[in-house]
């Protein structure tokens, strides 16, 4: 059976190691967040200039001037750091940011991700993204493995504008998790009920089966 | 020995000498430290042809959609626009241009604008459409593109407390992309929460120092919250 | 859970995985603001044929100087340097070598190593000895040249206040290259002078927030003044 | 007479205008900060990252984190800011600072200036007098109009190597004040009782005598 969207979320979280610097894109990736390991602590970098992101605001801890990149009120742990801009994005592109997970329309075999601008459709801007996958040392995609039409979003090569270039390790969706390797997709996990075969007709990039595939447990 | 306060008294002064056709730097991010009252006086002075540089462009009623309203935008560079259904429709009618650039990218070039840096370059947006026609240099094996910096006829910023003499702090996230922009101004116009005397502020821990500042107006902010989301009440992660 | 404990209690383990032929980055302007003990951690290490990226070197028997008197210094990336007779007696031998840098680029070069900026274009050193060999480009109908920027195996950083995950505050104008150098290290050791809780810093004061930092150690500094100069007793401008 | 220093210095400060940001060099352009008109304010700089220099300190106020860019134990005005080298930097190359005023070996008619090296001298660095020179909006050059062996240091080109080319506006030395403009040396000032002669056998690059040609008066 497909995975939720917070089972994504939770696999996610796992490959997080104690000390980590993770900027959380919006949607799944920002769930993560919720399934830290007990046994390590994380560090949340929000693009619009926060380290040390907290969980969001009662109404009496509420203010206009703490924000996150996704501009909802948030609050700031003990040992935060805030900062301009500028600063941020040095953090992020001079690669001192550990983890980015974000989610993505399309990735291909080659490590390119298209995730902000789809033809024909109002666009609204990449934000921080461009910079995210430019700079991060380790970058996970979050997505679904194919559209609701059922067409694949691991493709041979993105049609989408792309958001960075051979960029992307590792992909974690609904079916699988999926390793970005020498120009091919390398099937490293697979959802539990999920079978190779509705994988392998959900990925239109080459894909190999991991020698040691394993059964994500949850 | 007046040549250090900066202060003016009223929004006209504030904003005197824009003029049609210029370029503004505004800082802020989303609704967050916004310069509302110098938006609000760009609105009230009509100017019209204005290129904006701000990460984005406020909400339909506030912030920098004020200045959809009479179309007084020609063209914004920004890295996430749209919020707006004004924004949205003088774009697809053609009436608005949108230079969309990343954000750390646009941090970078207020910052290179100020810093007498013509020109950088980055690994961010190669690649992409964002790196089309930008000239591309390998540095230890990797591509990068030229970006070149940006600079304003007025920056107009917004901070927490200032000095006569200009030296300026922002609040906690409210700092975002406000002194990049102070940098990059021919003019720049800060629009603060409060005057401090002078030898208030830490000489340290000053943001922005007062070199960069033209004119210091105070402020009254509404300060809207533009998504305002609460912790449940019960086992928030 | 103690991931973010950057804390080490000897120079031992601050400097461990130094080796021989490493780049390392110090912070300092002169005597002021340099990390003492990690410099003398150095020179009991014996670690020979660094290249030390510094605005200066030191004095004959102190800071940077230190590590000349057996020779661990195989290249000097400075603005200004020869305030030592050991330093001009190793250079005119020509065991030493030294890469003079303006001022201005050498602390641009640091940021950007830390910022993920490959190059900048800057018009200093245009037409003089610093612009040799390097690419020469047109903005606005002036020239500039092209810097690249600077990262180091270490560096050394001298701060007044951090916490134990690695937010620190500088203290006057032992600020200096101290913030540039921290971004630019593979492994950032930053010796200060006091250790306080976690929360005893304010989050927008913090100069280099933590995520730069990999090392902390409580030093004990000496601060030698390079040129003490006094006020005159009566009348001074 | 050849000026003295510290009218050299005072020269030099009647240039400041109310409100300007000034970056001083070692020497005589140090001394200027004490005759700056008494009806005006200026703020100085010094590139180590302090806006707002004070005098020298007082045997109580003696600070080793205190220092200028001469590394001379110094104190800070009220209203001052401090900050790291690269934003110090970016004041100076960004042209905020208004007046940078530096010492030379020689400035030659395109308005170039050597003032760092000579080839066979141990080379101690240029320091920040290239981003210097570089960086502000005017900049005003003193020095002795010729060296002790009657060598006029104003030439039609410089010989030495250069800290910036085509930078410099003005040029204030023992005998006169200078301008440098469309190729030419301009004769602005004159020293009392110096003589036009003097100041053109000490000017080796075209000189040209201004017709409003002014005494500067002590």
């Amino acid at each position: 059976m497909a995975l939720s969207r917070d089972q994504i979320a939770m696999r996610v979280a796992s490959e997080f190691k104690d000390g980590d610097y993770i900027n959380l894109g919006i949607g799944i990736p920002t769930l993560a967040a919720n399934y830290v390991p007990e046994d390590i602590s994380v560090m949340l970098q929000s693009e619009n200039g926060l380290l040390g992101m907290g969980p969001y605001p009662t109404e009496a801890q509420i203010d206009a001037d703490m924000i996150n990149a996704g501009k909802e009120t948030v609050t700031a742990i003990t040992g935060a750091s805030i900062f301009n801009s500028a600063e941020s994005f040095a953090m992020i592109r001079g690669g001192h940011v550990d983890f980015t997970v974000l989610g993505a329309f399309e990735v291909d075999v080659s490590g390119n991700i298209a995730s902000w601008m789809i033809p024909g459709k109002l666009v609204k801007g990449m934000g921080g993204a461009m910079d995210l996958v430019a700079g991060a040392k380790n970058i996970i995609v979050t997505m679904t493995h194919a559209d609701k039409h059922g067409n694949s979003k691991l493709l041979e090569a993105c049609t989408l504008p792309l958001t960075g270039v051979s960029c992307i390790n590792k992909i974690i969706t609904d079916l699988a998790v999926v390793e970005v390797k020498d120009n091919e997709f390398h099937l490293l996990e697979i959802a539990p009920d999920v079978t190779i075969e509705e994988v392998k007709a959900k990925t239109a990039g080459k894909l190999t089966i991991s020698n040691n595939l394993k059964v994500m447990a949850f | 020995m007046s040549g250090f306060n900066k202060v003016v008294t009223s929004y006209e002064q504030a904003m005197e000498g824009l003029q049609d056709g210029m370029t503004v730097i505004a800082g802020g991010f989303g609704l967050c430290g916004i310069p509302e009252g110098l938006i609000a006086q760009i609105k009230t002075m009509k100017t019209k042809e204005l290129t904006v540089v701000s990460n984005n462009c406020g909400v339909d009623g506030f912030g920098l959609g004020l200045l959809l309203e009479d179309k007084q935008i020609k063209k914004m560079v920004s890295s996430y626009v749209g919020e707006n259904a004004l924004f949205e429709q003088q774009l697809l009618n053609g009436e608005l241009e949108v230079e969309l650039t990343p954000q750390g990218t646009l941090a970078e070039k207020m910052r290179a604008g100020g810093a007498g840096i013509p020109g950088f370059y980055t690994a961010t947006g190669y690649g992409t459409p964002v790196g089309e026609g930008k000239e591309v240099k390998e540095f230890n094996g990797r591509p990068y593109i030229l970006e070149e910096s940006i600079t304003g006829d007025f920056a107009i910023v917004k901070a927490w407390k200032a000095d006569i003499f200009g030296n300026c702090v922002y609040r906690h996230t409210a700092q975002n992309f406000n002194p990049m922009a102070a940098t990059a101004g021919k003019i720049t116009v800060v629009e603060v929460e409060e005057i401090v005397p002078p030898g208030a502020l830490e000489p340290s821990q000053i943001h922005t120092p007062g070199i960069y500042v033209n004119r210091i107006i105070q402020g009254d902010f509404e300060k809207r919250i533009e998504r305002r989301v609460l912790a449940k009440e019960q086992g928030e992660g």
